[in-house]
Formats: C-alpha cells, structure tokens, sequence
C-alpha cells in the first residue's frame, strides 16, 4: 500500500481534538491582542527628550552612531535558527511516536543522523568557538 | 563631554559605558568600554559617583561625634571600621581596654567579617546567575545580624565599639544566639560550596578570568583576600597582632592562580576561619565581674536623684531598655577605667556630682577627647584588605586631618589592567570578586 | 529641566472629593486602574549606599518583599513603575538619577529610601545633595538610616495606599473643559 | 622595639645625609622627613635588597594653612618580607606646589596622586593623566584646603528648590 494512504489512516480528521487546538489558538490569540491594546489604551504617553535617547545605565552615551555589527553575531544567530527550525519536526512526531510504529522511527532516525552531522561539521569548523 | 576613551577609541569599535546606575556595578562605578565585538580593547573607570566628603567632615565633627561616620565606609563590615578608627585613637591616647572587652570586639568584628564575605560572594553568585546562592547567603546574613542587633542595637550601622571599650555588655543569652547563627551559617556555607563549588558555569565564567600575579597586585598595593588569592602571606591579625588575636590560633588561606575563583574561595575559606575565631573566643572570655542578668530592678533615674539630693543612700537603678547592658557594676569589663576618656555609667551621672562633671565635660565643646599633638597611623584587617586610619592631631578635639587607606580603592584601581582582553560578561565576576564598597571606595 | 509636572505628584485628590465629579463608570474604571496599578509595581532599584544591604534584607527571603507584588526587579527604568532610590545621591550622581527618571514611562512614583535620599542624611557637605526631591518629585519618604526593612514595607503599603485613591490617567482620558 | 627602630632610621639617615632632614619616632611610627626633589631616589633606594619597601601603602596630603610650606605629601611605605612601615613626609610651599610622580614605581600612585590632585589641586611631574578623580569637570577649587568651606556647592545640574 502506498504510505500516503497509511499517513491517511493516522491523521484522519477527528472533529474533536481539532476543536481544542482551535480553543487554544483563539484564547492565547485573543488574551495578546486584548492585552496589547489594553497598554496602548491605558499607558499614559508623555514624551521628552530624554525618554527619546537611548539608556546607558544613566550616564550620556558614548557614541552617535550605531557601527555596523560584526559578522559573528549573525553566525550565532544563524546557527541557532538552524537547528531550532530542526527541532521543531521533533514535537509532532514525539505526540504520535506509539502509534506510527517502527518504520516512521527509522525515518527519524535518518532526520536525526542527518542533524548530528550537520552538528559535527559545526563543531569541527569551529563555529560555536567566538574567537578562532 | 569626551572622556579620554572616546579620543582613544578606534573609528569601528562599538563604545559603551555600564554605567553608576547598573545592578552589577553596585551603582556608584561607571565603566566606560571600547569593545570590537565582546572582545574589550580599552576600558576606563570613573569612580566618585559615591564621594561623601567624609575626610573634609571629619574636619569639622569631635573625634566621638565622628563614630557613627565610621559606620559608613566599609558598609558591609561596619564594626570593623570602628574598630579600626577607635584603636587607632586609643593607640594615640595609649589607653588600654579590659581583656572582656577586647574579647567582645574580636567576636563582634568577626562577625562583621563573616557578614561582609557573605554579601560580597552572594553579589557575585547573584551576578553570575546564581540566584539561589545570593538568597541563601543573605538568609544566612540575617541570623548574623540578629546577633549584632541584639548585642549592639543596630543591623548594621552599629557604632558599638567606642574609644576605650564596647558601648554595652552582651546580653544574658549571647552563647546560644552566637551558637545557632553559627550553624545556621556553616550549613549555608556547606550548601554553597556544594552549588559553586565544581559548577560547571562558575567555573567557565570565574576561573583563569582577570589572573592577577604576585607581583602586580603588591605593586598596586593589593591587600587582603584579593592579595592572599595572588599567594601572597600577608595578614594584618598576624602580621600586627593587636587586640587577642595572637591569643587564638585561625590559619590564613592563600590560593595559587589569583583569578576569580581563588579570590571567591580564598573568602569561603576565611569565613570558615572566623567561626572558629568566634568560637574559640567564646570559650576563652573571660566572665564578667557581676552576673549578666536583663533588667536590673532599682529606683527610677528621676526619684534617685532627689534620694541623692536628700544624701540617702543611693541604690541601684533601673535604666531604660536601649541603655541596658550599660550599669554600673558592669562597666569595668567593658570600658577603660580612665574617666576621662569614656562616658561615665549613667548610675554615676545621676547621682553623685563627679560622675555628672566627668559626664558634661566628655560632650562639652573643646573638653571631649583631646589626644596629643602629632601623627598615628595603625591599621586593622578589614573586610578588604588594610583598613588604615591616619590621623593628624592638633591637641583640639577635633581631627586636624583624617585619611583613610581604603584597601578597596587599590583594589579597583587594578581593574582597567585586570579586564583588558576580556570578553565583556567577564567585567561582572572581576568586579564582583573585588568587592568594591562605594562608602569605603571614595569616601 | 523638569518634565510638565509628571503625574506621580499629580493632584491626588482623595476618593471622596473625586467621585462627585466624574460619573459612575469612570470612579469605577479608575478604582479598578488604581487597584490594578497598585498590586504589580515593578521598581527600578537605583541603589547607591548603605541603604543598599538594607535593601537586599527588604527584597529578599527573610522579609520579602515580594508579599506586596512589588518583588519584581527591573533593571531598565522601560519596564518599571517605581523609582526605588536607595542611598546616598551625591552632587556627580545628580544627573544621573535625572536621566533614568526621566526614562522612565509613565505612570510612574518616585520612593526616596533612606535619610540621605530624604533630605541628605549626616552628609551635610559639598559633595551631597541634600534630598533628592530637588532633582525629582517624591511620593513616599522612607526614614531611617538605614530604615529596617518593616519601615520600607510600611512605606511601600503607604504608596500603594496613594496609588488607590490617586485619580488615575489614561491616554484618552476626556480632559476637564 | 623602639631600639631596632631607631637604629634602622639611623642607618637611613647616615646613606642619605644630605637628603634626609630628620628622622623621628611618634606613637611608635617611623617617621622620615625628606626635601621634595629627593623624594624620586629616596623611594628608589628603599625599594631596593635591604629595606625592600615593595608597597606603597597609601598616599596623602595635609594642608597646614598658615605655614610657609603649606602642603606637606605624607607617603606610607611597606616592605612584606620584613614586614615593616615607613612614613615618609615632605612639604611644598604654596605658591607651586609640584612634586614628582610616583607612578613609575607604583601602579596604584596613579589614583592616589590623581585624587590629591582632585582634592589638594598639586600636580605631579610626569603622571600619565592627571585628571579630577573624585569630583566632576565643571567643580571648581580644591574641596579638602582648609580655606574651601564645607558647604559650598556646586550643583551640577539646575536644582528644583
């Protein structure tokens, strides 16, 4: 049989456990946006020239402007967001892991390999150490 | 307003000043930091965001009014700073103290050496992330001051010690409250050792961080646990024995590299060794001359002095709660026997016309405590390092010229060598292992 | 130079005189704001001092502070309700305090914790500004030096007090004709 | 005690005589009084073998309004290994009250002197960068001479009252 029609079997569409992940969606969606707009609503704005500089602890800054950031920083940010998108395959397959039996397991396995390896190869090009 | 780092900084470094108002500066230091990317090139730190103008007040206070001042320097240690400036007096006006009250001191600024270790390592652990040892260390900072209130009547600005003795006796049940803070503290200082100790991040973040040699920290005039960090022997309490403390046997820890982690063990093991000063000193006081009893019962202040204007004989009396520990029969142990350099017992004051001369003559203007003409300096062991008081008499009753060597200015002057080349999240243990104390630091 | 008159030394009029002239929903909508406002003041502690150890004893187990809602220590004057100023304010730190107050957001109070932030305590010299309400409207002096920690949860009670009966603002509040 | 004492300022004295003006013991403290432009080999000689003055203490100054030499520089020297303090003083006068820097001997004269400039207002030949330590650019006068009063203020930015 084809494993698209075994994925059908798994995920058909049972109205219930949808309803609640709607719930969820529209209660925390709903308590952010009320909660935004009750801070643009009630904080009392008053500016001054002050409140418009930047805060250095208090002391007038050092410097007018802002160079541009060195290039390590984005390498972090870069890395860091790529294996954050990767862990997030993790999620759904970890709620339906007993279910899914062991072919979709070795699957995963592969996905994590594949990760490791790119983890490896990180490490060894000396990406997580900020100054070579 | 350019500071000499923006003339010096490069075109492409990213300049940033953690300025007076920062958590981990303690709020009275700015350091201004010329950083290419984490990596600090030039730093400069401003200091005299804390200056009271305590030496120029001393120029116009009684060397008596001058104690509660004392308090403020170092003030996480403040009876060590009376201490200091008492002894420094008494060695001018060359008065000895009864052996009690020599004994009282030494456990009372133990006590504040332990509260000032305390602070400091849980401002650094707090720093650090440590959060939990910050709440311990403070929790364990209260069962210390219960016992400094409860003898001296203040947490912390106590001005107990005064120029001849201690201000009162200890109260009746001073062993089991010392007892109970000192294991209260003890488990405190088990747990934290466990938590610290050989935790991974502490360690990354404190070991070989701003090494500081042998050589450098004595040519920047590095003394105390900063200095002993570095390796170096050097402790007042031994190398001036003054008070008892060449009576009581305690060691002097030293740790080799002088990084941050031996500064944060060297002052772990030193509070261990102040327990043991207090507790050796608690056996080896010596008992007071009347039994320590709390409210002794007696006439009232107002209905004795008419009973010694009608010459009957004068009993005892009862004095108010805040002057308690302070009669009479105990004030041999606790304070030199010369009058005229000491307050005289308030029974003395009320009723007979000797006591009230001494009394009106101690506080008037121009007849306090008058040392001789001439120079002294003597220095005791305080939180820091040598807290030195250097004054300049004139014979008035007032100091002509007060200086204090403040162990932590030399301390932070190191700090713009000691953060060169470092990684900007290192400035906050450096600093915090220095113990910097405002009060103390600009006076 | 001060900002208009900030809001923390607004006209705190007590409850009574304000509720004959606003109508029923705005007294109810401003008691809700002040109970709301009064329960999680996060304070910007701008610690200088001695009264600093005092502080620590006030924020942390022993007696906690947190019991009031006001536990919550924010180190940037963008996210905190209350000025805490703690110590002594010299003459060079002047400016400073000024700066971070004034980076405050609204609404915003000003609590001077100790004698020398009250009125410059036992350093009355050239170095020290003698009380920090001349650099910055006070709401609720803390005394003692340094003031045990039940004084300052006293003080912070007294201001959440304020706070309750203080006619609050908000952005599009109908101004008074 | 007082023998040792006497002895070594003794010997002090005789290596340095023209230099040293006089030598004295007060409440126990030895005590060095030297001319202002000796001050550099002074401390130089003491740091070296013998005394071994590897320390400098502290440094301060005194303001004796009144006198002809009206500033007088107090150094405290300490030698670890013999676990000995000197003092050493010298006086200025008051129309130019200059001395030379310590800071090529001892890294933490750099704040000292840097502070009894800030508050003395004596320069020092050859400091790296004298500049005010404790008070700020706009304060004018020296606060610790005994002719500024104690509660002239200079506020630095304008008060409310």
């Amino acid at each position: 049989m084809h494993c698209s029609v075994y994925f059908y079997k798994i995920y058909a569409f049972n109205s219930r456990n949808m309803i609640e992940l709607l719930l969820v969606f529209l209660i925390f969606g709903f308590l952010g946006v009320v909660l935004v707009i009750m801070n643009k609503l009630l904080g009392p704005k008053r500016s001054n020239p002050t409140k418009e500089s930047p805060f250095e602890c208090g002391s007038p800054y050092l410097q007018e402007e802002i160079n541009p950031v060195p290039i390590k920083f984005y390498l972090v940010a870069f890395i860091f967001l790529l294996f954050d998108i990767e862990v997030v395959f993790f999620f759904p397959w970890a709620l339906v892991f007993k279910k899914i039996g062991s072919t979709a397991f070795i699957v995963m396995l592969a996905y994590l390999v594949i990760i490791i390896i790119g983890f490896i190869y990180a490490w060894k090009k000396g990406a997580f150490q900020w100054e070579r | 307003m350019s500071t000499k780092i923006q003339k010096e900084a490069r075109r492409e470094s990213m300049l940033l000043n953690m300025g007076p108002s920062h958590p981990a500066m303690h709020g009275t230091i700015r350091v201004m930091v010329e950083l290419d990317s984490e990596r600090i090139l030039n730093s400069e730190v401003e200091v005299g965001y804390l200056h009271r103008g305590f030496e120029k007040t001393c120029e116009h206070r009684t060397y008596f009014n001058l104690l509660p001042y004392t308090d403020r320097l170092n003030y996480v240690s403040p009876l060590i700073n009376n201490l200091g400036y008492v002894m420094t007096i008494e060695k001018m006006l060359g008065i000895d103290v009864p052996e009690r009250a020599q004994y009282i001191r030494v456990i009372m600024s133990e006590l504040s050496r332990i509260s000032d270790h305390l602070t400091c390592l849980a401002a650094m652990a707090m720093e650090c992330g440590a959060f939990t040892v910050f709440l311990y260390k403070i929790k364990a900072r209260e069962f210390i001051w219960d016992v400094i209130e409860r003898t001296t009547g203040a947490r912390m600005t106590t001005s107990y010690i005064r120029i001849g003795g201690v201000r009162a006796e200890l109260h009746p049940d001073w062993r089991d409250d010392l007892k109970k803070a000192i294991v209260e503290t003890r488990k405190v200082l088990k747990d934290v050792h466990g938590l610290l100790d050989k935790n991974k991040i502490f360690l990354n973040r404190t070991r070989d961080i701003a090494v500081v040699s042998a050589q450098t920290a004595i040519n920047y005039g590095w003394t105390g646990p900063c200095l002993r960090s570095t390796g170096v022997y050097y402790d007042v309490r031994k190398a001036h024995p003054y008070l008892v403390y060449d009576k009581i046997d305690f060691e002097v820890p030293l740790g080799e590299r002088g990084d941050n982690f031996d500064r944060y063990m060297v002052r772990m093991k030193e509070m261990e060794q102040s327990l043991r000063i207090i507790e050796q000193a608690m056996e080896m006081i010596p008992e007071p001359s009347s039994p320590l009893q709390l409210m002794a019962e007696g006439m009232k202040p107002a209905e004795a002095i008419k009973a010694s204007r009608a010459q009957k004989v004068e009993e005892r009396i009862m004095l108010s709660p805040n002057l308690e520990g302070s009669e009479k029969e105990r004030y041999k142990d606790i304070s030199t026997a010369e009058k005229k350099y000491t307050v005289p017992p308030k029974e003395d004051t009320y009723t007979n016309i000797e006591g009230l001369i001494n009394h009106f003559k101690f506080f008037m203007e121009k007849h306090g405590i008058r040392p001789p003409k001439g120079e002294v300096y003597f220095s005791v062991e305080g939180g820091n390092g040598e807290l030195g008081f250097y004054i300049v008499s004139d014979g008035t009753d007032r100091p002509y010229r007060l200086h204090l060597r403040a162990p932590c200015f030399h301390l932070v002057s190191a700090m713009e060598e000691m953060i060169q080349g470092h990684y900007l999240a290192d400035i906050i243990p450096t600093f915090g292992s220095l113990n910097m104390i405002g009060g103390e630091l600009d006076r | 130079m001060p900002g208009k008159r900030a809001l923390s030394n607004g006209n705190a009029k007590s409850a009574k005189e304000f509720d004959m002239e606003g109508g029923f929903i705005t007294t109810k909508f401003n008691h809700i704001l002040g109970w709301a406002r009064k329960f999680s003041l996060f304070h910007y502690p701008f610690v200088t001092a001695c009264c600093g150890m005092e502080y620590m004893s006030a924020a942390c187990a022993h007696f906690d502070i947190d019991r009031f809602g006001a536990g919550w220590t924010r180190f940037s004057p963008r996210q905190s309700d209350m000025l805490l100023v703690v110590g002594t304010i010299t003459q060079k730190l002047a400016p400073v305090l000024r700066t971070v107050y004034n980076q405050m957001t609204e609404p915003k109070w000003v609590v001077a914790f100790g004698t020398c932030a009250v009125s410059g305590g036992i350093y009355d010299n050239y170095a020290v500004v003698q009380g920090i309400d001349r650099i910055i409207p006070v709401d609720i002096y803390i005394p003692g030096c340094p003031p045990r920690p039940e004084t300052v949860l006293d003080g912070l009670v007294k201001l959440q007090e304020k706070i309750q009966n203080q006619e609050q603002e908000w952005r599009w509040k109908r101004k008074k004709p | 005690m007082e023998m040792e004492k006497k002895k070594a300022l003794d010997d002090l004295r005789k290596r340095f005589s023209g230099k040293i003006k006089e030598t004295f013991l007060k409440f126990g403290d030895e005590i060095v009084i030297i001319e202002r432009d000796s001050l550099l080999d002074v401390v130089k000689f003491l740091m070296k073998e013998p005394y071994s003055f590897t320390m400098l203490l502290d440094l301060t100054c005194v303001d004796h309004i009144g006198q002809e030499n009206r500033f007088q520089m107090v150094y405290h020297l300490f030698s670890l290994s013999n676990n000995h303090r000197l003092r050493i003083k010298l006086s200025l006068p008051e129309k130019d009250p200059v001395v030379d820097s310590l800071t090529s001997f001892f890294k933490n004269a750099n704040w000292l002197e840097r502070e009894v400039y800030d508050m003395f207002g004596i320069q020092f030949n050859r400091h790296p960068d004298l500049r005010r330590l404790f008070m700020y650019e706009g304060f004018e006068g020296y606060p610790l001479r005994k002719d500024y009063p104690l509660r002239k203020r200079q506020p630095r930015i304008r008060l409310r009252k």
